[in-house]
Order: structure tokens, then C-alpha cells, then sequence
């Protein structure tokens, strides 16, 4: 889960990383500049519009007042400003930092040394895509062992290696550790500062970014649930499908697919490409499920606009293929009949009684995937 | 021979009084695995299909001084800690099915799972079958059939969907593994590879892949280097996934451009290993490398 | 440093260990029973003297209130009720929990395994130095691994081993995981809970200890210092001692003793005793001692009541005893010469130096410590 | 041979530009330790009476990889890091002089160098000298000489007297090691006994304890097992000590009715190891138990 750049900078304050002064401004403020002088701040200031989605800047999301009058009229505009489609709740106003440098520092865990990686670059401002392209060679990359942590001398190495030296470095390897605290405490997979201001006084971090472990929200009752609709991730459809339970991802083509399992479900969208198709989404019904379940991955599909036609590729496994029938005669029967041509492919476990649930229904379905999403191409 | 388990493996189950971990217990005793003990703290002195319960893996292991394997149905909040509590009770190998563990905590786990010698498989994987010998899973047993081919797999399904059709073109498996989903897995291609290419019952090696990460990469260059001479075939899942987006899986997920199924075939490719283009082509291939 | 009762408890509780409902009362709070009511307590309730002495229950500081009117007056009593000297200037009010077993449960550092200890027993209620006498096979010791940490299947082992099952099982295994969590995060040279009370629905802290490593307060923000008078641990003098920077331990003797370095002075002690002097303190005035700090040593045990005489034993190592020489001399001119006789050894490094320094100053030295010590003794 | 510290010791001063490390940098050259390096981070290319001076141990390191030994004079507040550090760039030996270090900090890097194979002396300590070979400590030099006689003690004013004793008496040491006064250190009582009773130059064995722990009882266990098995004497400082009540040290502290002076001189005498009664004692016990 994305925290907005306010809640990461919080966290990051309380675990005595040093960021900008600020104040929060939600939507229908009536005095923002009462508040932003009550909390000591003035221009020039920084109006930053809280969304979650990447490339903020360069869309527009963040600009600087040089004045109150600016200020107020910058604040009315931001509210107003969708980034990327989304328009914020919140505006961070910020004390303007100038500084000499940007730099990036990151941390993640390494899938293949299963430890968490920082990542670190003396070119920060840009994004780690773009900086691993074009200045490969000025990303550092240190693991850490997870129950030791990080220590301030593998901190200053990392400060060393992309150029620092003396007091910045120092504050540093301090902002790299706070960072490191708060990446372990909250289960994070990203914590990150992008661009990490270079001052005279030392490191302070003009954005901060922090993403959850979706699987470990329980644990951190201090963070408050995204509305999904906040989080400039999901398409209105994926939203639907979320809050019914339903693993799905919208995709640019027509034909509608059901799997079970995420791999054999990527495997029937790339059959169907294949043969000549264009997937119109993913959707993994998972292992062993209900009728329900089924029933509910049929007709979202069947409603969703984008969908001319659906192919289902069940492979019974955990899974019981007569279950799997059951549930799409039950949504059939809940539509009277389907208004978009269904090609199923039955297999595996309980095959037999669910080919007969089907046939008992008038609905035909293959054994073989390939037959089967040749059919389904070709309606 | 064949890998991780077999016909020696002594086996406990950890959440056997669970509703996943009795229905699975069922499925494995029919398929003739080995299991000794069942453990759910609380219910100790109880049994489960003639499996005795116990209280914790140490009592366990100590009225079943033999178990040597424990899979682990418990819960994802509670998981971590079982595996703790196997690693501790001196269970060399540990198999994860729950899903939706935490990176975090797998992360720890596994490092000291690595630190003990133990061999960890998962989280959130279908687990391994040695056909004929052992299941110690939740694959469906039937659509295997004992062999020389051993597979690797990131993915569940898709894995039974190639399994079955290798049994039924008369291929069976050494071994075959799901290693799981999640983005920190105990056991990783490059590793279930090496003990295929030590395991002198696997003649030939198959490898689902899926996208996210470098695994598969991982994999071609360890060919390259010479450290898996066995014959191997592949398939990748995912090449109309899109980036940024979570395919199902926690890892299957394309990042900064990297972890694309393109990718994946065309590091594998190079290093001359053949990448079906469907599962049913699986068959085919190994027939090829089998023939040479 | 000794936490109070109340902060202990508090600690606890923020890491997610169920304590008693409580309502802090000052002295001088003007409505106690209104403060009481608001917290939602009503009788009978525990009223229980905030004081950092052990033994506080036998000695009369924490009583039960069935009434309203007895609350009152058991609130007034025990604000001016001393226990073991000292009043307490907090009263904690506790809900009353029933219960039907009380257990004992606490985490120390092992010096010689250098891991924490989780010594636990089914006897709770008296003092683990009585427990260990009366029922030493009833305590539980399990290490723990610093870096990974108190795992449940080892909390849970623990809560076997003293005879606990189902729900009341896993109630006290969750409370040891808190209470092994707060002594990691606060440096604790101890965390207790004494007793710990089996109620129907799991354990409850009824006492509650925390000692914090007095070198670790630093890392510790929220925790506020003691006033040295409030702990009880220390005599009049020995807290005008560490006002000064003193390492003073008040004894019953009246030989004062001086010395450079701990197990150095503490032997000094000994000898005194040894040859049949009552030794009045223990003061180190460490290794390197300044002038300053020797004047300021001389002369306060010579202010010391119970002093008839001082002994000082210097053997320089690092301390120089041309710079004890020269504290003693203003010492003594400051005082203008001393009121109670002062025995010195000095040996070791700049000897001859420290030795002429006194010797113009018509004070002699020896350089046995034998000597030296039956001297005193003799006076 | 000697323990810990010998000709053969190339140090490494941590915490050099510091006004300690500074100081007995210069009394340790003047002994005729061998210092290799200096590390203080952000003072790297400076140097202190003509040592050089590193940001980092590792940088120190790999200047002078002839490096083994390091001794730390770091403030409390960074001197965990200093030993991580250390291990961390192969340093196996690590004296640590600095006072109030908190002791879970302690707790940890004690347990991380033993898992690493690194020996570590102290915290709060005054260091290890082998009189005429190598001084890592701020032990005064000149009143130790060459001999065979070993000296453990938990106390460093104390040591120093008994060592000037024995020296004036014409009884040198092999080597001198100041355990340090807290209460978790490094190398405990019985492992520094353990290293003397495998040092063929050491003959016999003074061990100077004081009051709190159980460490000299445990060393009464080890010679009643029959592990030492080199003549031995001792000194307990603290017989009036009260109870309940720190004196100087941390680690010196009568608890629980544990680690009474009385309790571990009974527990010596009971294995037969001569205690005495005051410092100046130890030379005339030495000499009857060197004797024998």
C-alpha cells in the first residue's frame, strides 16, 4: 500500500529523520494561509498536491510561492488540478530548502539475496529507472543482514561512495538509518527519498516515498487503509472487482479470460494472444473454488464493457471442475442466458461430472486449451 | 534418490486441525506420504485421521525422534513462527504452503533457515511431489507419474496443467517443485536447479517461469557457466502481462523494465535452451533433448 | 534506573499488554473520587503508593477500597503514609482484578550466557529470591536469542513448563512476547511482573517493574529522569555525592576511604576491615582523576558526619599522583587544614613528585598500603 | 606465545584522534606496540604521531592487511558500532576500552563477534599487556616484567597494584588481561583461565575477582573438572561490601544473595586454590604454589 508523501514524511519525523517544516491543508480549508502562518511557515513555500502517483512534478503537482498572494492562488488551483486524473484531498505546504545537490537513496529487498538492498546515487532529482540508464554506473547498492541491521559505518561507506564527505556525510548516513528503521518497522516494500536535498546543514529529504507490504497492514494499526479510489493504481473496473474479492487486472483487448491460478491464468491470456487475440484482462479465480466465486468471476466478466467474448481455462487441480460448472450455470441462470459468447475448457479433477453439469445445461466445453482458444479467437 | 522428498521423508503436519491442513493431510495420507505427527498448539493429545497432535514440533519430534519434513498450514499471522519452531525442533526441511505472509518476516525466516542448513520451499507455493513416493503438497496426486524429469515451477496450476500432459505423452518426474510465488521464496530456481543436476534420478529438467524478478535470468546464466549440464526446457507465463501491475502472485510483477517473459526467453534462449511457446509443447521438447 | 509502577505500566500497555484500568492521582488533586468515576473505576478499587522500594505491599502501601468512603480516606492516608521513609507523591488507582492463581514472570540479561533469561514460576506473589528458596524447582529459564528475538513457540514452552493450558496458555504466552518486547526496546536491566494474576480470561499484570540501564537513558527520550531522592535507593549523602559527580557508596563505619579505581577501593575496604577498622564508604575517584576532583573528594568526606578519620589509597596508573598531591593540598588549604586525621598511600606513577608536593605541605605518605592501613586503623 | 596480545599484534587504534585514543596511542608506541593504523571517520589522511589516520576500519584494512588486533576508545554512544565495524572488516581480536556502554549494545556485539570467531576484551576495561612484547590498554607499562605468570582480573587499579607487587617480588607475567568491570563482557573469567591453560609460557595463574556474577565460582567448577590444571591463586576485593549497592563498576553488585565474596573465596578454597587475603599476599602464594 502507498502512503502519501505527508504520512511518509510523518514516520519519518518520528523516527528523528529531519524533514522540511510543513503543514497540511485538506480540501474546503477555510483560512490556508491562517494555518500556514500559524505554523510559522512563510514564502517562499512549497504547495504540493498529495496524490499517489508517480511523475507528480513534472505533471504539475508541485510549485513554489513566492508570496502569500501567489500562495493563496496556487493552493485554490492545486485542489482543483487533477495529476494523471486524480485530484488531491490534501496539500502539503512546505518551507522552501534551498540546496546545492540532489542525490537518490532507496531501500528494497533483493529477491535473490533475500536481505534488503540500498540503493544509493549521487544523481537524485531524476527517477531510479531513468538514473540506472543513464548514470548505471553512479548507483551503489549495499545488503544489510536483516537481524543485525544497518550500522553507521556501512551507512558513511554508502555516503562515501557516492561523494560525500565531512559533516553531509555524516548526516547521511543518520537519514540512512532512520530510513532503514522505518523500512523494517512498517514492512515496507520501497522506502525511498527522491530528490534527497545536499544543504549546508546537511542531508533533508524534499520527497519521501513509502510503500507497505499489503500482507503485513495488520501489524501497523497506526496507518490508515487507502481508499482505493486515492491511489491512481486501479482502474475503475479493478476497484469493482477489489471490493468483491476478485484478483483482476483490466487489459486493452476484448476477450474476456477466467483462470485458476495466476500462472495458467497468464498462460491463457498469452495463448490467446498467440493465437491471434487480444486479452481484455486477468482474472485468477484461485485454487478450490466455490461456486460462488465463480458465479460472481462470470457475470463481473460478462458486465465488464470491455469483453466481446470469454474464455475460461480451468485446469482442476485443488479445484473441482463440477464446482467450477455449477457456478457458471448459476450465473447464466442469474442472467438468463449469456449475452457474450463463453468457451470453457474443463480439466482435471471431477472433469466428468462437471462436463455432464454443463452439457445438462446445453453448454459445451473443451479439454484441450489449445482447441479451446483457438475457438475462442476465431468467434 | 529424487529431491527434497521421497520415500524416507517422515513428515510433519504443522495446522493439521485447520480446515486446509486436515483436508490436505487426508489427500497426502492417500497418496502413501509418511506422516508422523500433526501439531496445533492447543490441541495436543487429540488426532487427526489416526495422526497424533501435539502441542509443538519439539514434542512432536521428540515422541517422533524419525520426522525429518514438516509442511506448514498455519495461518499467515502465526506461519513465521512455525517455521521458527521447526527450524529450532532440528527439521531439516520445511515446506510453506500459506499465502499472504509477509515479505518481511519470510525474508527472516529464510535467512535463518540458510543460517541452520535447513531447506525451506515457499511461502505461498503447491509444495513437492515425488511420484509414487511421497506428496508433500497440495497437488493433485493422479496427474503425476514417477520419471526422470524433474520440474521446477513458479506456478501451481499451471505446473499440473504441463505435469499432466507430460504423464500423458509417458514422461513422468523425478521431482517436481513449486517454489512459490512470493517475491522471497526459501528455496529459488537457481537452487531447486542444482539439485536436479546433483540428482542422478533426473535425466532432464523442466523450468515454469513466470514474470518478475530474475530468477529465469539467473538460471540461463548458471547454464551458461556450466553449472547445470542436464537438458532443460521452459516455459515462461506472462509475456501479454503488463508492467507495474501484479499478475495473481505477489512477485509476478514487471519492475524498472525488468522481470518481461521477452526477457526471460531470450536470456534462456541464448544459453540453447528451448522455450515452448504453449505447455503442450512442453512433451515435445523434452522428447527432442531426451533423444540427444 | 527504576521505573515507577505507573510508567511501567503505561510502557506495557502501548506495546499491547492488557493492564488494570487505572486513574493516576497527584498530591493535592483536588477531587480524587470525581477523577476516579471519570476513568470509569468504581469500588473496589486498589489504591497503591507510588514508591520506588521494594516489599511496598507488606509494608502498607497498597490497599484495597470496597467503598466510595473508604477510597477517600484510604487516598488521604496513604499520600502521607511513608513506606520504607519515603511518601509517595503519586497514587496509582487500580479497578480490582479476581483472580484465582498469581504467577511470576521476568527478563534479566545472563552474564554468563550474555543473552536475556526469561525466569518464570508458577508461584507469583512472593519475591523471586523467597520463591527461589522455597519452590527452586518451580523456576522456568529459557535464553533467547538477541537478534531473532522471543519467538511464541518459546513463549508458549515457557507457559507449559509452569503448568498453564489453553486460552490462559496463549494469554501468557503474548504477554511474555510484550513484556520480552519492552525489555529489548527500553534497555531494561529488568522487567517484571510479580505478581501476575490468572483471571478467567487470561493473565494481567497486577505489578509491574521496569529497570532501565542507566548508560542507555540517552536512546530513551520519553523516559524521565528520577529525582534521586524519589527512587529510596540512595542515602542523603549519597545523593549529595552524585550531585557531584561522586562514585559514593555510604557504609556504616567511620574510616572514610578514598581510592583510584573500583576493585582498588573496594579493597581498600577490606583492609580497613581486615585489620580492624570500620570502613565509613566506598569512593572511587576513578582512573586520571583531576586536581579538582580529588579537592573536591577530600573534602567531602571530611564534611561526612560519620567520618572520624580518612584514608586515602592512590596507586597511579594512569591517575598521577603529583595531581592527587596537589588536590589534597587545596583540600586542605581551602579547609585551612584538615579537622579529621588523613592517612595517604600514594605509590605509582610521578610517586616522588606527589610525595614532595605533600611532604612541603608538612603531610607525609606512605608507600605500603599495609602500613598505611594499620596506621589508620591505630588512631 | 602469551594470550591474546604478542609481538605478532598489529594494531589497530579506533577512536584515535579522540583525546584518550590520542594519549595512550603515544604511551602504547612508547611500550613498543606495533600500530599500524588510525581510524576515525571524516579524519581519514590525517595521522597521529605518525600513524595514519582512516575514515573506516575497512579502509585501514586494506592499507594494511597485516592488521589483527584493534583497540577501541570510541564514545559509548558509537562505540557498538566500532566493534561491528571491526568484526565486520576481519579483525579477530578487539579490546574495547570505553565505559557506559549500554548493556544490550554489549549484549549484541559480544554475541555477533562469537558467532564470527572474533575474541572480544571488554567493554570497560583497562586492556591486555604481554610485558616486553605488546601493551594494547592504558595499563601503566613500567610496572610489569617478562615472566610465566598469567593475570586475569575484573579490575584495573587492582591489577595493577598485584602486577607491581609480583614485580617487585621478581615474579614477571606472561601476560596481564583486564576483563573489564561491566556486566556482560567479551571473554568471561573461565575463557581467559581457558587461554592461560593453553599457553605453554604461562606456569601458573593469578585470578583477581570481586564481588557480583558467578564468574569465579564457575572458575572454581572448571578446576574442580580438572580443565585448569595449572597452579593457581586468586584475590576477591569487596568482602564489606553491602548488598544490593553498585560499587564502582557495573558489574559489581551483590544480587539476589549471589556473588557475595565470601561465596566465591569459599568456592576457590573448596578446589584448593590459595586466596589472599590482601594484594601484597599474591607474591608469597605464587612463590609456594611455584614451588610445588
Amino acid at each position: 500500500m502507498k502512503l502519501f508523501e505527508f504520512e511518509a514524511k510523518e514516520i519519518l519525523k518520528k523516527h528523528g529523520v529531519k524533514v522540511p517544516r510543513s503543514v497540511l491543508l485538506e480540501k474546503g480549508e477555510k483560512n490556508p494561509l491562517e494555518k500556514i502562518k500559524a505554523a510559522g511557515l512563510e514564502p517562499p513555500i512549497v504547495v504540493k498536491s498529495q496524490v499517489l502517483v508517480a511523475g507528480r512534478g513534472k505533471a504539475g503537482g508541485i510549485k513554489i510561492a513566492k508570496t502569500w498572494e501567489e500562495a493563496e492562488k496556487l493552493i485554490a488551483e492545486l485542489f482543483e488540478k487533477p495529476i494523471k486524473g486524480l485530484k488531491p484531498r490534501y496539500l502539503l505546504i512546505e518551507e522552501a530548502i534551498p540546496h546545492e545537490k540532489e542525490l537518490y537513496a532507496s531501500i528494497i529487498i533483493d529477491r535473490s539475496e533475500r536481505k534488503p538492498v540500498i540503493l544509493a546515487s549521487q544523481f537524485g532529482g531524476m527517477d531510479i529507472e531513468q538514473i540506472a540508464k543513464e548514470k548505471p554506473e553512479s548507483i551503489v547498492r549495499m545488503y544489510v543482514d536483516p537481524f543485525l541491521g544497518l550500522k553507521a559505518y556501512q551507512a558513511r561507506k554508502i555516503g562515501k561512495m557516492i561523494g560525500l564527505k565531512g559533516k553531509i556525510l555524516n548526516s547521511f548516513a543518520s537519514f540512512l538509518i532512520g530510513l532503514y528503521d522505518v523500512f523494517m518497522e512498517y514492512d515496507a516494500d520501497l522506502a525511498e527519498s527522491n530528490p534527497l536535498a545536499v544543504t549546508e546543514d546537511g542531508v533533508i529529504p524534499l520527497d519521501a516515498r513509502l510503500i507497505i507490504d499489503d500482507n503485513s497492514i495488520y501489524k501497523h494499526p497506526d496507518i490508515s487503509e487507502r481508499n482505493l479510489e486515492d491511489t491512481g493504481e486501479y482502474t475503475e473496473w479493478e476497484i469493482k472487482a477489489r471490493k468483491m474479492g476478485l484478483a483482476f487486472v483490466e487489459l486493452d483487448g476484448d476477450i474476456g479470460i477466467i483462470g485458476n491460478g495466476a500462472g495458467l491464468t497468464m498462460t491463457t491470456m498469452d495463448l490467446v494472444y498467440l493465437y491471434g487475440g487480444k486479452p481484455a484482462n486477468f482474472l485468477d479465480i484461485g485454487g478450490g473454488a466455490s461456486k460462488e466465486l465463480v458465479k460472481t468471476a462470470v457475470k463481473f466478466l460478462i458486465d465488464l464493457p470491455r469483453t466481446k467474448k470469454i474464455f475460461m481455462n480451468i485446469f482442476g487441480g485443488i479445484t473441482r471442475c463440477d464446482e467450477v460448472a455449477r457456478g457458471i450455470v448459476a450465473a447464466l441462470e442469474e442472467l438468463g442466458g449469456s449475452p457474450k459468447p463463453l468457451v470453457i475448457r474443463l480439466s482435471g479433477t471431477n472433469e466428468e461430472e462437471g462436463r455432464k453439469i454443463l452439457q445438462e445445461n446445453g453448454i459445451d466445453a473443451y479439454t484441450d486449451p489449445i482447441e479451446a482458444v483457438q475457438k475462442v479467437v476465431s468467434l | 534418490m529424487a529431491i527434497i522428498v521421497d520415500e524416507n521423508t517422515k513428515l510433519i503436519v504443522q495446522g493439521i486441525t485447520g480446515k486446509e491442513g486436515r483436508f490436505h493431510t487426508k489427500l497426502m495420507l492417500d497418496y502413501g506420504t509418511k506422516i508422523v505427527a500433526g501439531v496445533t498448539p492447543g490441541k495436543g493429545g487429540t488426532d487427526v485421521f489416526g495422526i497424533p497432535v501435539y502441542d509443538s514440533v519439539e514434542e512432536a519430534k521428540n515422541a517422533h525422534p524419525e520426522a525429518n519434513t514438516s509442511i506448514i498450514f498455519v495461518p499467515a499471522r502465526f506461519a513465521a513462527d512455525a517455521v521458527y519452531e521447526a527450524i529450532d525442533a532440528g527439521i531439516k526441511t520445511i515446506v510453506v504452503i500459506t499465502e499472504h505472509i509477509p515479505v518481511h518476516d519470510a525474508m527472516k525466516f529464510v535467512n535463518y533457515g540458510k543460517s541452520k542448513g535447513v531447506t525451506i520451499i515457499g511461502p505461498n507455493c503447491p509444495g513437492v511431489i515425488t511420484p509414487g513416493k511421497a506428496k508433500v503438497g497440495i497437488m493433485p496426486g493422479h496427474i503425476f507419474t514417477p520419471g526422470h524429469v524433474g520440474i521446477v515451477s513458479r506456478s501451481g496450476t499451471l505446473t499440473y496443467e504441463i505435469a499432466y500432459a507430460m504423464t500423458k505423452a509417458g514422461i513422468g518426474q523425478s521431482t517436481a517443485v513449486g517454489i512459490g510465488g512470493d517475491p522471497v521464496i526459501g528455496t529459488s530456481f537457481i537452487e531447486a536447479l542444482q539439485m536436479f543436476e546433483e540428482d542422478p534420478e533426473t535425466e532432464a529438467i523442466v523450468m515454469v517461469g513466470e514474470i518478475g524478478g530474475d530468477m529465469e535470468e539467473r538460471a540461463a546464466k548458471m547454464i551458461e557457466e556450466g553449472k547445470i549440464t542436464k537438458p532443460a526446457v521452459a516455459f515462461i507465463a506472462g509475456r501479454t502481462a503488463p508492467p507495474g501491475k501484479r499478475m495473481g502472485h505477489a512477485g509476478a510483477i514487471i519492475m524498472m523494465g525488468t522481470g518481461t517473459a521477452e526477457g526471460k526467453i531470450k536470456a534462456l534462449e541464448s544459453v540453447g535452451v528451448k522455450v515452448a511457446k504453449t505447455p503442450m509443447e512442453i512433451p515435445d521438447l523434452l522428447k527432442q533433448v531426451l533423444k540427444k
